[in-house]
């Protein structure tokens, strides 16, 4: 496979840097943008890797719809930024950062072996998208092979559509919360 | 003459198109609405107030543009941006014309040559909800913030329904590829093979969304100005302020020249295949090759003339039928009155999307027996 | 379907099945009109069509021809699983012709006569929606040319019957009537399904053709067991819908239905479906003569406890149920003694007079205000002119009148049976009286005396819409004798022809049947003592009950049990359905409580225990869920990097 | 390094972030973000995979994460919507109700 390019190489990083700011923000507005940062360099990403179908379709349910969903969601409950600190939340945030790291040199540790076994790593096989990665193929394959799938994803989606509108229509009674006894 | 330098010069292309389509535009629109509206409008800079726009953007340039106190400077900056990038980078699948034969080579007139052109478009023209939520927010103004909020939850809905409404046309056309399909309208003998033929419903659909798509009349409502003093963008003003009458404008053209692609046939001229015409245009003593650099600087650069005009030619066709779509905005804009928010909503989820799922209903009927044969 | 091919196709026969469907559809799911005049065009429209294109077909190919080949309507494919291929194809057969005609014809005169009878009717579309679904069942299991598609048009007309018996649902007798009736069927059906099943495993195909072709000849591929068992199944199945012993006891019950559809389905058309599919597959049957045995028994009983019951009957529907099941189980008699023609024959006629009796009868009940007790009618001869004499027409024709359609058919069985054996002969010839003695009480309590009640002193005469098909019927009964005559009179043998060249040239001689034929002096022996004694008895009837004045009808034990219906249905209960819900209470005490509830609690206290241990990792905060989902993966991870490494 | 390797890593990458912010922060949208994160990271490496193979298979594969994402991003948004209109919060500490 090729080397990267200098392009895809800043997308890396800049995918990389939006991924952190979505975890590190405390304003959750900058983190949902952020979080459209990275979907969006992922879907140009994809692009480069001549995935043009997976890339548009990236861009338009992730960057367009989901992400906008996020915004859309954040901004309407006006959420503050969080307070810097929060008593009793240290331990958790350390154990949380280590096992974050140690789950990325465990994944790298064992993926590694495989990419290497299989000679991976600097093959210079070359991805050719149009015939593999077309709509055709993609679309042939969700009908075929992958019909089950598919249909029940189907199904789930009509699921949450019914489960937003019965949550959508319905109002809660208020209720004494914990959160409310916090507050105190 | 590589590829890569050829994108490059068409993405100049239609940079400049987009750039000064805006202009005229603006033109028309003043002077269209002041006709209707039975004033005479702006007509002291220039001939007939020609040069207003420049006058505008001058005004514009020179004011301040202020930052509200407490406002979040970096999503304030960078809305404006957005609100103009996604029209122009969607501008680019647009297929301009057939192609152009440089040095015994065919060069297609399309900037981005995508695959899956349609979807592109569509998902770049997506984000440009983007901007009105940033801007709306990062205001730190309640006007605002209710504007983008309004804006996002409108653009959403309607994005839904044009991508319904799209599902019927790729399966009519069988592709994603708006080349293709611009060459599947192509006219054979009789009538124009058009899309709004194939696909009236989803033609109406798409052409209806895209007045809430980029916030027009009857759909203004994000800017609403008797309810929300001017929406999203209150607080701008200056150069920000004109970088969304930017936005505005180029979405405009850009759906536009999508629906003209889709739907009348893209850059054919009625009547004509791209082969007539570039035959027509050899018979008449076209059909040949012109260097265009001299001798002296080394390298060669010839075309071919007969396939210049008629790219030309199909240019014209194609902005005269985005010139039409823009002159139904305006048009528009001063017949019909604004929506209230739950009518739209209304339009849009009870109306629209369910008018979408009937037309794939019966596409898919008629596909179907149309490859079944009867 | 199979390679030699040889007859003709045409689509012509579809539209007999379309026409009533169509009506159907268009009554009881479009229109929905509860103007009788509406929904009775649209209904005696659908029939007509229907009687017309059998009229064109019959014309076409007639049933006379000594070789029509093989007639279909290969319409569509319909049931192709592995080695078996059920096509939905028609077939046309001198039998069918008959048997077409009868059923859209009296079913067309039947819609006329409904559109007097139920024009008080608050729902007329959904009646006459059920009777053109009926008829176009009937008409499946007329034409179709497999056993499946029988079966479809068998459980088809089954459906329609239960519909209509209970068509006045809101009295709750009739629903129960109409359960029984379904219930009962399905019972029968089962032998159907063993059939077919059975057809399935070893002959892999249901046309019947086929079926006659490969299996009924000398070279029979199907051993005789096999063969023996789906011919008794079917017998079963016969026993069912044509109302034999033991199964007869919901035909009586049907009567709570509508009269025309008694006449129609009860009497007519839908309960000799037995018959016509032991005639369709006569040369099956024929190989097989235990089978024949059992009919012959089987159907004396039948005719002997039907025609006792029927003597004592009150209610006027209910002496002429009786009295169809009796003359289903002559039928039964015909073929067991090996006479399909003579059974079929009487199908024919027995349809005209049956149907012309009930109708006769229902326009007694009409005119009577829906009473229909015999003891409470007399006298209404001069009241209901026209009916009268129709009556009398289809009560000479039933018991055998020279010269109507009875007695040729009626004659017909008798001297087969007087083939087989004088004691079958006897027998027969006492049920017959006792048809004609009861028949004529029927008559006789009915038209002759004076009124015994208010209702009856009050009768008038019923509309034209049903005196005509009366008329036409009794025309019907008079004449359609004539297409089969025995060899001292006329000599006449055109249903035999017809019936014999709906065999496929398969013979229809039973196996072992020794073949003797009686002299003329024997027949002309057996005509006139038969017949002098049926109506010796009808006069004695008549004498017996022309004057009766009471509105009580005799005493005595045998005819206490007679009036009882020989505690049939107590016996039932007793034999059947008490021993059977015992077991249900008791299984459902002491298995479903103990044994089936003991495990399903065991199950449940094992997985409560594991719960409540399992539930201390049950923080309800999503965040802890999402710490153990990121260790499984870690643990997953851990164990590839082990294995790989 | 080849692209496939750069990929992966970025994959891996996006992946662990989205652990750590998930485990991390108390506010539920927060940790549906870092959930697209986390789905977002393998469909990056399904896409690399695609591409290596000449397969179209990931990509199909990516088509159904990028429903179900779609589909649980707006039940979970519409979830705390109601939860916020009813008690003000979206802090996952907050809602502890299911305690076994």
């Amino acid at each position: 496979m090729a080397a990267p390019s200098v392009f895809q190489m800043i997308l890396c990083v800049l995918a990389l840097t939006c991924a952190l700011l979505v975890v590190l923000q405390r304003n959750p507005v900058i983190s949902a943008i952020s979080l459209l940062g990275t979907l969006f360099t992922t879907g140009l990403l994809y692009f480069t890797l001549e995935a043009y179908f997976v890339g548009a379709v990236q861009i338009l349910v992730y960057a367009g719809a989901i992400s906008v969903l996020f915004v859309f969601i954040v901004m309407l409950l006006d959420l503050k930024p969080t307070r810097v600190r929060v008593p009793g939340r240290a331990p958790t945030i350390v154990l949380g950062v280590t096992a974050g790291a140690s789950f990325f040199v465990l994944c790298a540790l064992s993926v590694l072996p495989v990419l290497k076994t299989f000679g991976l790593l600097d093959t210079m096989s070359g991805g050719l998208g149009e015939a593999a990665e077309g709509p055709l193929a993609i679309s042939v394959l969700l009908l075929s092979k992958y019909m089950l799938p598919f249909q029940v994803t189907a199904l789930l989606l009509l699921a949450s559509i019914m489960g937003v509108v019965v949550l959508g229509k319905r109002t809660l009674p208020p209720r004494v919360s914990s959160f409310e006894k916090r507050k105190d | 003459m590589t590829q890569t330098v050829w994108s490059t010069l068409l993405v100049v292309v239609v940079a400049i198109i987009g750039m000064t389509a805006i202009p005229v535009m603006l033109v028309v629109e003043r002077r269209g609405s002041a006709w209707m509206q039975r004033r005479s409008g702006p007509n002291r800079v220039g001939f007939w107030g020609l040069l207003q726009p420049i006058s505008d953007a001058i005004k514009l340039v020179f004011k301040e543009a202020n930052l509200p106190a407490r406002a979040h400077r970096f999503l304030f900056i960078l809305a404006p941006a957005l609100a103009v990038i996604p029209p122009f980078v969607a501008l680019a699948v647009i297929p301009l014309g057939g192609s152009i034969s440089i040095n015994g080579t065919e060069f297609k007139m399309q900037a981005i040559d995508l695959s899956v052109g349609l979807l592109f478009f569509l998902a770049i023209t997506s984000l440009h909800v983007y901007s009105v939520l940033a801007a709306g927010w990062s205001s730190n103004n309640k006007f605002a913030l209710m504007g983008g909020l309004r804006s996002a939850s409108q653009m959403i809905s309607y994005e839904i329904v044009i991508g319904i409404a799209m599902v019927s046309v790729v399966m009519t056309y069988g592709t994603l590829d708006l080349r293709e399909i611009v060459r599947l309208q192509e006219a054979g003998a009789g009538l124009p093979a058009w899309g709004f033929v194939l696909q009236p419903l989803a033609f109406l659909l798409l052409w209806v969304c895209s007045f809430a798509e980029t916030n027009r009349l009857p759909f203004d409502l994000p800017e609403g100005e008797s309810e929300l003093v001017a929406g999203y963008h209150t607080e701008y003003a200056g150069l920000t302020f004109a970088l969304f009458m930017l936005g505005e404008y180029v979405a405009m053209l850009a759906a536009s020249a999508f629906m003209a692609t889709l739907f009348l046939g893209g850059y054919n001229v009625p009547f004509v295949s791209g082969a007539q015409l570039l035959s027509f245009l050899n018979g008449l003593g076209l059909d040949l090759n012109v260097s265009l650099l001299p001798a002296f600087v080394g390298t060669t650069l010839t075309v071919h003339l007969g396939s210049l005009v008629a790219v030309a030619i199909q240019l014209i066709a194609l902005l005269t039928k985005t010139m039409f779509f823009m002159w139904v905005f305006v048009w528009v804009r001063w017949t019909l009155p604004r929506f209230r928010y739950d009518q739209l909503m209304d339009l849009g989820w009870k109306a629209l999307l369910p008018l979408g799922i009937l037309n794939i209903v019966i596409t898919m009927l008629v596909t179907f027996f149309l490859a079944k044969g009867f | 379907m199979d390679a030699e091919f040889t007859g003709a196709t045409t689509s012509l026969l579809r539209w007999i099945i379309l026409f009533p469907l169509l009506g159907a559809i268009v009554n009881g799911l479009i229109v929905r009109s509860r103007n009788i005049k509406i929904a009775g065009a649209i209904g005696t429209l659908a029939s007509a069509l229907a009687f017309v294109v059998s009229l064109i077909v019959v014309n076409q190919y007639g049933f006379l021809s000594e070789d029509l080949g093989y007639i279909v309507d290969p319409w569509f494919h319909w049931i192709q699983v592995g080695r078996i291929n059920v096509p939905f194809w028609l077939e046309y057969t001198p039998l069918t012709g008959l048997m077409l005609l009868v059923v859209t014809g009296i079913g067309t005169l039947i819609h006329v006569f409904s559109l007097g009878y139920m024009s008080e009717e608050k729902s007329p579309y959904r009646f006459f929606c059920y009777l053109n679904l009926f008829l176009s069942a009937m008409l499946v299991l007329v034409l179709s040319s497999n056993l499946v598609g029988i079966f479809l048009g068998w459980e088809g007309v089954g459906l329609c019957s239960y519909l209509l018996i209970g068509f006045w649902y809101e009295k709750n007798e009739n629903t129960a009537a109409g359960m029984k009736a379904f219930v009962t069927n399905r019972v029968g059906d089962l032998g159907f399904f063993i059939a077919l099943f059975l057809l399935a495993l070893h002959a892999n195909t249901f046309q019947i053709r086929e079926l006659l072709t490969y299996f009924a000849g000398p070279s029979s591929q199907l051993s005789p067991v096999i063969l023996m068992c789906v011919l008794a199944a079917l017998f079963w199945a016969s026993t069912g819908k044509s109302a034999q012993l033991p199964l007869y006891v919901w035909l009586p019950d049907a009567m709570a239905g509508p009269t025309p559809v008694s006449a129609l389905i009860h009497a007519a058309t839908m309960v000799t479906s037995g018959i016509f599919v032991t005639v369709r597959l006569w040369p099956l049957f024929a190989t097989q003569p235990e089978i024949l045995d059992w009919m012959l028994w089987v159907g004396m009983a039948t005719a002997w406890l039907a025609a006792l019951i029927a003597l004592t009957q009150r209610d006027i529907k209910k002496v002429l149920a009786y009295s169809t099941v009796s003359q289903l189980g002559f039928m039964f008699v015909a073929l067991g003694v090996g006479a399909p023609v003579a059974a079929f024959f009487h199908v024919v006629t027995h349809a005209f007079f049956k149907a012309l009796l009930f109708l006769g009868a229902g326009s007694v009940i009409h005119g009577m205000h829906h009473d229909q007790d015999l003891f409470n009618m007399g006298g209404l001869k001069s009241k209901m002119p026209q009916t009268h004499l129709t009556f009398l027409v289809g009560t000479l024709a039933i018991i055998g009148f020279p010269f109507t359609a009875g007695f040729f058919s009626k004659d017909m069985i008798l001297a087969k049976a007087f083939e087989h054996g004088p004691l079958a002969w006897t027998l027969l010839v006492l049920a017959a009286l006792m048809t004609a003695f009861y028949m004529l009480r029927c008559y006789a309590l009915a038209f002759w005396g004076k009124p015994r009640s208010k209702h009856a002193e009050h009768a008038h005469e019923s509309g034209l819409s049903m005196v005509i098909p009366l008329i036409v019927l009794a025309l019907g009964s008079l004449l359609v004798g004539w297409m089969e005559t025995p060899p001292i009179l006329f000599d006449i043998h055109a249903l035999q022809q017809a019936i014999e060249g709906s065999w496929y040239g398969m013979s229809g001689e039973i196996v072992g049947h020794s073949g003797h034929h009686l002299s003329h002096a024997t027949e002309w022996i057996l005509v006139l003592v038969t017949t002098a004694a049926s109506l010796g008895v009808a006069y004695f009837s008549f004498k017996k009950f022309s004057n009766q004045t009471s509105r009580d009808s005799a005493s005595g034990t045998v005819f206490e049990w007679s009036q009882n219906k020989f505690y049939v249905d107590e016996l039932y209960q007793f034999l059947i359905l008490r021993p059977l819900s015992f077991v249900a209470s008791w299984s459902w005490k002491i298995v479903d409580t103990y044994l089936i509830n003991g495990f399903v609690h065991v199950i449940r206290d094992g997985l409560k225990f594991s719960g409540q241990l399992l539930s201390f990792a049950h923080t309800g905060n999503v965040q802890t869920y999402a710490w153990y989902l990121a260790a499984a993966s870690a643990a997953s991870l851990l164990l590839s990097w082990w294995v790989i490494s | 390094m080849s692209e496939l390797t750069l990929i992966v890593g970025l994959g891996l990458c996006l992946f662990s972030i989205g652990i750590v912010g998930f485990v991390t922060r108390r506010s539920g949208l927060i940790a549906l973000m870092s959930l697209e994160l986390m789905l977002n990271g393998v469909n990056i490496c399904l896409v690399a995979f695609a591409r290596h193979h000449n397969s179209p298979e990931p990509s199909a594969l990516v088509m159904l994460i990028v429903l179900v994402a779609a589909a649980e991003a707006a039940l979970a948004l519409a979830l705390f919507v109601a939860l916020f209109r009813q008690s003000g919060s979206v802090d996952l500490d907050d809602y502890r109700m299911l305690k076994g």
